[in-house]
């Protein structure tokens, strides 16, 4: 019940909420949710485009959903990166406000 | 249907495998006592390392120089000359790169197995990458090496700078991942279901403005790998945050590799003139900044990275013209142009760790007379700056030559005017350091704990490798020239 | 040609060009301390060179005019860049005239050098490779990377060992030449691109029957190459980075360069500018021309008012190599005869002055005129040598520097009398300006108390002083035998331009 | 006897080697044993050569070696060719020549730089003979640059005095500038005649068809080829010889040593430009219009110094401005086309003007160095022979016969009444005019000179009482021998209506038979020669009443309006010095300066050099602070890079699409 650019359209909608969320929060936590956002935004997208070409002649296996399980553990490991550097910075600097974090420049 | 496994296949992911496992068994070393002696040099490793490394480069020669095997593991990657020489600018770097590492992190009381085991497993992805020919496993190729990388970033967790430009990596890494996977996701759904690079090639949705749009973000996603204008923010930071030794090899791996496979990528996707416009744009733009922001830079790690960000500019010149269409040769000087940078950068990269051994030291006025002090040191590192401004007899020359040249033969004049510009530009402060180590006396207070066997070694080794490849590169670029003309089969 | 040599054949132009190369490799063996090996290796070095170079003059046959003692091999196939070496009635002078300083350059920084003095050496004789390499290298790549190659030793002989400016001298120094050298690096790519090859004969034959440039293209290559020959030269606007080079650089620095390094530029200029890009030269010659001329009567103003002895022999040689320029774009025999005499007479009158300069600032420290005078009865003997070099370079009949100023003038009085007039006022302004020098520097009351017991040449500096006395008269009186070396490439030369 | 013509210079140049590289370890003796032998050895070959000449009229000629040769373009031998006229010239040359350096040696007894001295006096006369000797033009330009650098070394000889510096200078440039015409000069004649050997230069066939070929000059306009080279070649000489408008280093170059002015700046090396014009006389003969210059310019300076001579109190600037105005007499000569009286008076001049010089050196011998005439006065006494000499010297230059300024300046004077009265060109008229006045005033002067250094009450400093005494030697010797010669030089050319043959004239081949009918030219020469008798006898008188009796006319010229004005003028030398410096040395100065700073320090080095630097530093700092280490706006600049490149690239497509 649901057509392609439907589906599209809500991934679309998706990675942009995470693409705000990136670039409007300072709360590092919400940040890291955000950018997962944007990763499973892309999922979805992928996960339809793979039902549709599944149907289709060119291609039988499901490529997409590979794909998307692929992203899915890489997106794990990223978060798992994304947290540890975290708490590394909690540590340093007693609070994860993205703002905080602008020794280096020039 | 049973599972077979060629030979070829198993030639195919050796080099990377040997790495992946050598990083396993630096880390199974050092169980147990990795917690305390971090301030011993710990050679143990480093040796293990080297033996890794100098296997997998055997491998390549195992695998041999033949063309290429044609599509392996279902057309998920293959092994080609243009791979084998990209992973082999990655495993000479990764063994340098171990080499250094020992006394400089111990010198710092943070030497564990971790550091040398990231930079094999980094390696292992590299390689990977450089043969992936698959939209899935290029993808998950670079997502394995960042994480790596995030990681050695920022490896000194007591250092502020250091948890900053790690983060700093971190976020807008991830941030353009998203936009690699939604390109990749473009292209796979605008040449129907397509993820091969062969596959995306053959299909027929090449003029859909979907698939334009895809690629873009894709290049995007490299781009920012590569450290492009405007991808480029987070290098200067994160260079000056990271432990000098990763530094260099961020700087050479990181960057070898997503070239490769960019090249890789866009021959394959054949890109479109307009792609090649906008590289052009981005290529003149990075030039241009890169060497301007280096002109004022204290901070010798800064410099370096700035100027790492104009070479970038420079390797994109050949880019542009394969994509132009006419002349995907051009693309044979990004490899040869690469080991030069390997080797250069190496070398400059091996002298500021031996500088900061033991202290936070890169400050260009803290070279001040370093050819009195060690002027094995400061002669490797002149080489190298010399090298890097693309001045005759050094390897950076016969790269500026090839891609100049290059863009000359196919009538980008205009890009190669920018590149002679922006070379002129970079001799300033290319200079500056060879001043302070040639023309000022040294500080009192300054005083060099002497460099390791390992950094010296390395600094000797690519220097001289940086004077021969300027002396003698004809053998280096034919092979350079098979390996693309691999690529296209 | 002397029989004997050519029985046996060997590589000459390669053993002149890399012998002091090979020869630093050596040096950088040994250990820093030994002091004394340094001095006497490089000087045995060059003294090889300098044999190797007259070889090659007993090999090079007078009664032709193509080049000669060629050798070709492939360097780097896949960009089509050879290893073509070859002498012509061009070069060959020039590449004495090196090989001839050297040796005596070495023998000037015995004492004045006692810092780091295995980098000097091992610089200077790398120094050496450069130059003889760019006179003999007939691929543009080629001749780039040893064109390129002299600049950093000649860096790091000023900045190292140079005065209290050295920093800003070297930079600047560097910097200026790197601006000409990379518009001729893209030109010679550009010409590669044009022509599919990079070697020089062949290049010349193509351009001139299969692949020629039309006008736009000829303006700017020559333009390309023309910028950077002469800010090297240097030509009117662009010679402010020599005083400063010169007065910082130390003796054997400013020796190297105003005898040689300068001449890079006018012998570019011939070697390729010219013959290249034969009609853009043409249609520019006005320009160049009154260029070269402001540039004689403007460097000679400016040695006038120069208190720094240093200076005013850098300006000096400004307003000399501007002879040179003209020469060089009013091509006939007579003034290119004259444009390579005066090219070799200015590196040894020019290159004897800055030695003996060296040799008081050894003595006194100090480069101002103000700081002495009188000095004539307290050293006669080096007065004697000064004014000797004095006269050669201020053009007196019967030594060398006359001979080329001659011909030039001659040469361009015939064609341009206007510019032959105007550039021939330079010889009396050359006159002022050194006499005014030399009355202040040495003539004149003892004021200075630290002058009165300055010490006279020593044995060592008479030795290196003497063989340039001996060729400034040697060619003032009987310039024969160079003329003769000369004269059928010239012929050649001019004939091509013709046509 | 065979002779090689290469040793007559060869022989003084190798005793300034000899003396230049040892002499400081030879003794006295042998120094002046090299100083003086060689000369006179070479005064030994030139006269054999000249016997030879006389008896079997062989031009004797040194083919030498090829010079400045690129072949068939421009072929310069070295080689040496001895005609009459060189024949004569190496006989004054070598013989004043030694006789002088016998002086030296009496007069620079216990100089710090004996050796050097006379090394440089060989030098020159070496210089001096190759100029005589050399076949071509350039050749002769290496003797004329030479003897200029010569006359530097030696005027500057007491090098601690910045003044003797200063003039040594002054000359040698003064006379660079004249070279550069002369330079250019030799540029048309190779250009033209396509080789510089005298033979083709006096050749009569290209020099007619040369004088058709026309060159358009700025200024000029067009001219004939022959009257350019002429004008350029006369400039020159102007430099060596101190003419209008180059005569002013001359007078300065009095800071030498006396007997070097005797030498080089009265007998030889001033006399060379004279020398040049003789030496191409069918070239000049060529060029009327410019002659005609020549002889102005010859008058005038020929006035002028006489004028400024009348005021000079110090003895040797006497008699240098009698220098020039003599030499005026001679471009005068030359200008009315009788080049033999100019050449013999070269001759004679050289005989009394060096025994004048001589004369006034033993004074300031005697004197210890005071040159002031002023402090002297009734010398007459001390110095008897000096006196003789001096006053014959004084004599023969004011005209009086028979001594040998009588014959020469007779023959000039005629001929410029010649040139004016029977052949009627006007300019002659007038110019004869001038020189007729002048001849004059030279007597006055010279009289006036004789009468404050020898005559009336001594006003000798006291310091000297007793001290002064005639130097005797080798000083009174050379001064004997020039006065014989100066009593009789004139007879070597004593014209026909006084029953000579003119031969020196004749000897040279400068001589030209008038072609007016032969009584018409007789009865003129006399009255030229009375008249020459009488301006030269009332200038004698006058000066005797002047300065040998009563001061009364004097005093009451010297206060009187005119009187004032030109006193002051001509000791003040008409300010020509002042204007020189004026327009052209501090001129010259100022503008270097101010280019210097200005343009190179300025313009190039500040504005377009460290500017251009600075402001691609300041481009660079921009983007520094760019990179502000935010990590939103690091997110933001990727975000909105995204962005750009993605609008671009759909653009980029709808234009692909639209086309």
């Amino acid at each position: 019940m649901f057509s392609l650019p439907t589906l599209l359209y809500l991934s679309a909608f998706l990675f942009s909420v995470g693409i705000y969320g990136v670039l409007a929060r300072r709360n590092i936590l919400v940040v890291l949710m955000s950018l997962e956002l944007m990763l499973n935004a892309v999922n979805i997208a992928l996960v339809s485009f793979g039902r549709v070409h599944a149907l289709t002649a060119f291609s039988g296996e499901h490529g997409g959903q590979i794909f998307t399980l692929m992203v899915l553990a890489v997106a794990a490991a990223e978060a798992s990166i994304g947290l540890s550097l975290l708490l590394v910075i909690w540590r340093r600097w007693r609070s994860i406000d993205l703002r905080q974090l602008c020794q280096l420049n020039g | 249907m049973e599972l077979t496994i060629s030979r070829a296949e198993i030639l195919a992911i050796l080099p990377a495998g040997i790495l992946f496992i050598t990083g396993l068994v630096q880390l199974f070393a050092d169980l147990g006592r990795s917690a305390e002696n971090k301030r011993s040099e710990k050679t143990h490793l480093a040796m293990i390392g080297v033996t890794g490394f100098l296997l997998a480069f055997a491998a390549l020669f195992v695998q041999g120089t033949g063309a290429s095997t044609g599509p392996l593991y279902a057309g998920a990657m293959t092994d080609d000359l243009f791979g084998r020489m990209g992973a082999g600018v990655v495993i000479m770097t990764g063994l340098f790169s171990t080499l250094m590492s020992g006394s400089y992190l111990a010198s710092r009381g943070s030497n564990s197995a971790e550091f040398t085991a990231l930079i094999s497993f980094g390696a292992g992805a590299m390689a990977l990458l450089c043969q992936a020919t698959n939209l899935v496993s290029i993808f998950i190729a670079i997502e394995t090496l960042s994480l790596a990388v995030y990681v050695m970033a920022g490896y000194f967790q007591n250092q502020r700078s250091a948890s900053e430009g790690a983060f700093k990596y971190f976020v807008l890494g991830a941030f353009s991942s998203g936009f690699l996977l939604l390109g990749m996701a473009f292209i796979y759904g605008a040449t129907g279901g397509s993820l091969s690079l062969a596959d995306i090639a053959a299909s027929d949705g090449q003029q859909d403005s979907l698939f334009s749009v895809g690629t873009l973000l894709v290049l995007i996603g490299f781009a920012f790998k590569v450290g492009a204008v405007p991808f480029h923010t987070w290098v200067p930071d994160v260079y000056q945050g990271a432990p000098t030794v990763a530094v260099g090899w961020m700087a050479v791996a990181v960057k070898a590799s997503s070239l490769f496979c960019l090249c890789r990528f866009l021959l394959f996707t054949g890109g479109s003139h307009h792609l090649a416009q906008l590289l052009a744009a981005i290529s003149v733009v990075t030039m241009l900044l890169g060497n301007l922001a280096a002109l004022n830079q204290q901070s010798l790690k800064r410099m370096m990275a700035y100027s790492g960000i104009a070479h970038t500019g420079y390797l994109l010149i050949p880019l542009v013209i394969a994509l132009s269409g006419e002349g995907a040769s051009a693309g044979a000087s990004i490899p040869f142009y690469m080991f030069a940078y390997a080797a250069t950068t190496l070398a400059a990269f091996g002298v500021l760790a031996a500088i900061s051994v033991g202290s936070d030291r890169d400050q260009i006025h803290d070279l001040d007379g370093l050819s009195r002090s060690r002027p094995l040191l400061a002669l490797g590192f002149s080489v190298a700056l010399i090298s890097l401004a693309g001045i005759p007899l050094t390897a950076g020359f016969i790269g500026k030559l090839l891609i100049l040249s290059n863009a000359v033969q196919h009538g980008y004049l205009l890009l190669a005017l920018v590149g002679i510009i922006a070379s002129l530009i970079s001799v300033y402060f290319y200079l500056r350091p060879v001043v302070s180590m040639w023309f000022r006396e040294p500080k009192s207070s300054f005083e060099l704990v002497p460099a390791s066997w390992g950094i010296t070694f390395t600094v000797a080794v690519c220097g001289i490798a940086t004077i021969a490849l300027g002396l003698f590169p004809g053998w280096l670029i034919d092979l350079s020239k098979r390996s693309v003309e691999a690529i296209l089969g | 040609m002397i029989p004997v040599l050519d029985s046996f054949n060997l590589p000459i132009l390669t053993l002149v060009t890399l012998t002091p190369a090979i020869g630093a490799l050596l040096l950088s063996l040994v250990d820093r301390n030994n002091k004394a090996l340094f001095r006497q290796g490089s000087l045995m070095i060059s003294f090889l060179t300098l044999l190797f170079s007259l070889l090659m003059v007993g090999n090079f046959d007078n009664s032709v005019g193509t080049m000669q003692l060629e050798e070709s091999h492939s360097w780097i196939e896949s960009l089509g860049i050879n290893y073509h070496l070859g002498v012509d009635g061009i070069s060959i002078l020039l590449v004495l005239l090196t090989c001839f300083t050297m040796p005596f350059v070495f023998m000037s920084s015995w004492k004045a050098i006692d810092d780091r003095v295995k980098e000097f050496h091992i610089a200077l004789l790398l120094l050496q490779t450069g130059m003889v390499g760019a006179f003999v290298s007939l691929d543009l790549i080629l001749f780039y990377l040893f064109y390129e190659a002299m600049l950093i030793p000649m860096y790091l002989i000023i900045g190292i060992w140079g005065g209290r400016e050295r920093v800003y001298a070297a930079l600047k120094f560097f910097i200026y030449t790197m601006v000409g050298s990379l518009m001729m690096f893209l030109a010679i790519l550009y010409l590669h691109q044009h022509a599919g090859t990079f070697d020089l004969p062949l290049l010349l034959e193509r351009l001139r029957t299969t692949h020629l440039l039309d006008t736009d293209q000829q303006f700017w290559l020559f333009s390309a190459f023309t910028l950077s020959f002469a800010i090297k030269v240097p030509l009117f606007p662009f010679h402010t980075w020599l005083p400063d080079a010169h007065v910082e650089a130390p003796t054997a620095g400013s020796v190297v360069l105003a005898g040689v390094l300068l001449k890079m530029g006018t012998y570019g200029l011939l070697r390729f500018s010219i013959p290249l890009f034969h009609d853009a030269a043409f249609n520019l010659q006005p320009v160049m021309c009154w260029l070269a001329v402001i540039g004689i009567i403007f460097g000679a103003c400016m040695a006038l008012v120069q208190n720094d002895i240093k200076k005013l022999i850098a300006y000096s040689s400004v307003s000399h190599l501007g002879f040179v320029v003209l020469a060089c774009f009013v091509p006939n025999v007579e003034t290119i005869t004259g444009a390579i005499l005066q090219m070799v007479n200015h590196g040894l009158s020019t290159g004897m002055l800055f030695l003996m300069i060296g040799i008081i600032y050894e003595r006194r420290h100090t480069r101002e005129l103000a700081d002495y005078g009188g000095l004539a009865k307290v050293i006669p003997l080096y007065t004697i040598f000064f004014m000797i070099a004095v006269l050669s370079s201020i053009g007196l009949p019967g030594l060398n520097g006359f001979i080329g100023e001659f011909l030039i003038l001659y040469g361009v009085f015939k064609v341009f009398p206007l510019w032959g007039v105007l550039a021939s006022t330079g010889v009396v302004l050359g006159a002022l300006y050194m006499l005014n020098m030399v009355k202040k520097f040495l003539f004149g009351p003892l004021v200075h108390d630290e002058n009165r017991n300055v010490a006279d040449l020593s044995p060592r500096e008479i030795l290196y002083l003497l063989p340039f006395v001996i060729m400034m008269i040697w060619i003032g009186l009987y310039p024969a035998p160079f003329i003769n070396m000369v004269k059928p490439t010239l012929s050649l030369y001019v004939e091509m331009l013709k046509s | 006897m065979d002779i090689n013509l290469l040793w007559i210079p060869l022989l003084p140049f190798l005793g300034f080697l000899i003396n230049g590289m040892l002499g400081s370890r030879l003794g006295t003796r042998s120094v002046n044993a090299i100083a003086c032998g060689l000369p006179i050895l070479s005064f030994g070959l030139s006269y054999a050569a000249w016997s030879r000449l006389l008896s079997e009229g062989t031009e004797l000629h040194w083919n030498g070696f090829p010079w400045i040769w690129i072949e068939g373009l421009v072929e310069i031998p070295f080689a040496l060719h001895f005609d009459a006229i060189a024949a004569v010239m190496c006989m004054v040359i070598t013989g004043v020549g030694s006789l002088i350096h016998l002086y030296s040696i009496g007069y620079m007894k216990g100089d710090p730089g004996y050796h050097r001295y006379f090394a440089y006096l060989n030098l020159f006369t070496a210089f001096m003979l190759i100029l005589v000797l050399g076949d071509n033009l350039l050749l002769m330009f290496i003797g004329w640059e030479g003897v200029g650098l010569c006359s530097y070394l030696l005027i500057g000889f007491w090098y601690e005095e910045d003044a003797n510096c200063a003039a040594g200078k002054k000359a040698f440039i003064m006379n660079r500038v004249g070279d550069f015409a002369f330079l250019l000069g030799i540029f048309l004649c190779l250009a033209h005649f396509g080789s510089l050997d005298m033979s083709t230069l006096t050749d009569s066939e290209m020099i007619k068809t040369l004088s058709a070929e026309t060159l358009t000059v700025p200024l000029l306009g067009s001219v004939s080829v022959i009257s350019m080279i002429v004008l350029l070649l006369f400039i020159g000489a102007t430099g060596k010889s101190a003419q209008i408008p180059l005569y002013v280093w001359l007078p300065d170059a009095m800071a030498g040593p006396t007997p070097v002015s005797a030498l080089i700046h009265a007998a030889t090396m001033v006399t060379s430009g004279v020398y040049l014009c003789c030496r191409l006389m069918p070239l000049f003969e060529a060029a009327p219009a410019i002659l005609t210059v020549i002889a102005g310019i010859g008058a005038c300076t020929a006035l002028l110094a006489a004028l400024i001579a009348l005021g000079q109190n110090d003895i040797k600037k006497v008699l240098a401005y009698s220098t020039v105005s003599q030499l005026g007499y001679m471009f005068f000569a030359i200008g009315v086309g009788a080049f033999s009286a100019a050449f013999f008076h070269v001759v004679t001049h050289a005989f009394f003007k060096a025994l004048l010089f001589l004369g006034s050196g033993s004074v300031i011998h005697a004197m210890h160095h005071e040159q002031d005439m002023r402090k002297m006065g009734g010398l007459r006494k001390q110095l008897p022979f000096t006196h003789l000499t001096f006053l014959i010297g004084t004599l023969a230059i004011a005209g009086v016969p028979p001594l040998a300024g009588f014959f020469s300046k007779d023959e000039i004077l005629f001929a410029g009444y010649q040139q004016g009265f029977l052949e009627g060109v006007d300019s002659a008229a007038l110019f004869w005019g001038v020189s007729f006045v002048t001849a004059g005033m030279t007597a006055f002067y010279m009289i006036r000179c004789v009468a404050l250094t020898f005559w009336g009450e001594s006003r000798v400093d006291s310091s000297l009482e007793g001290k002064v005494r005639e130097p005797g030697g080798w000083i009174g010797f050379a001064l004997f021998m020039l006065a014989i010669a100066s009593i009789l030089g004139g007879f070597l050319n004593v014209p026909e209506f006084l029953g000579g043959h003119a031969t020196l004239g004749h000897f040279t081949g400068l001589h030209h038979a008038s072609n007016l009918p032969e009584e018409v030219v007789h009865a003129a020469e006399w009255k030229s020669m009375f008249l020459s008798l009488a301006v030269a006898g009332c200038g004698l008188l006058l000066a005797f009443y002047c300065y040998g009796k009563g001061h009364a006319l004097r005093k009451a010229f010297t206060n009187s309006g005119p009187g004032k004005v030109l006193g002051r003028l001509s000791v003040r030398k008409f300010y020509v010095d002042e204007f020189y410096a004026a327009v052209f040395v501090r001129p010259l100065e100022t503008i270097s300066h101010l280019l210097f700073i200005l343009f190179d320090r300025i313009l190039i080095d500040g504005i377009l050099v460290t500017g251009t630097a600075l402001m691609t530093r300041s481009v660079g700092n921009w983007f520094r602070k760019m990179q502000t280490g935010f990590i939103p706006g690091y997110l933001l600049t990727f975000g909105c890079g995204v962005l750009l490149l993605i609008y671009m690239m759909l653009s980029l497509i709808q234009q692909g699409g639209a086309q």
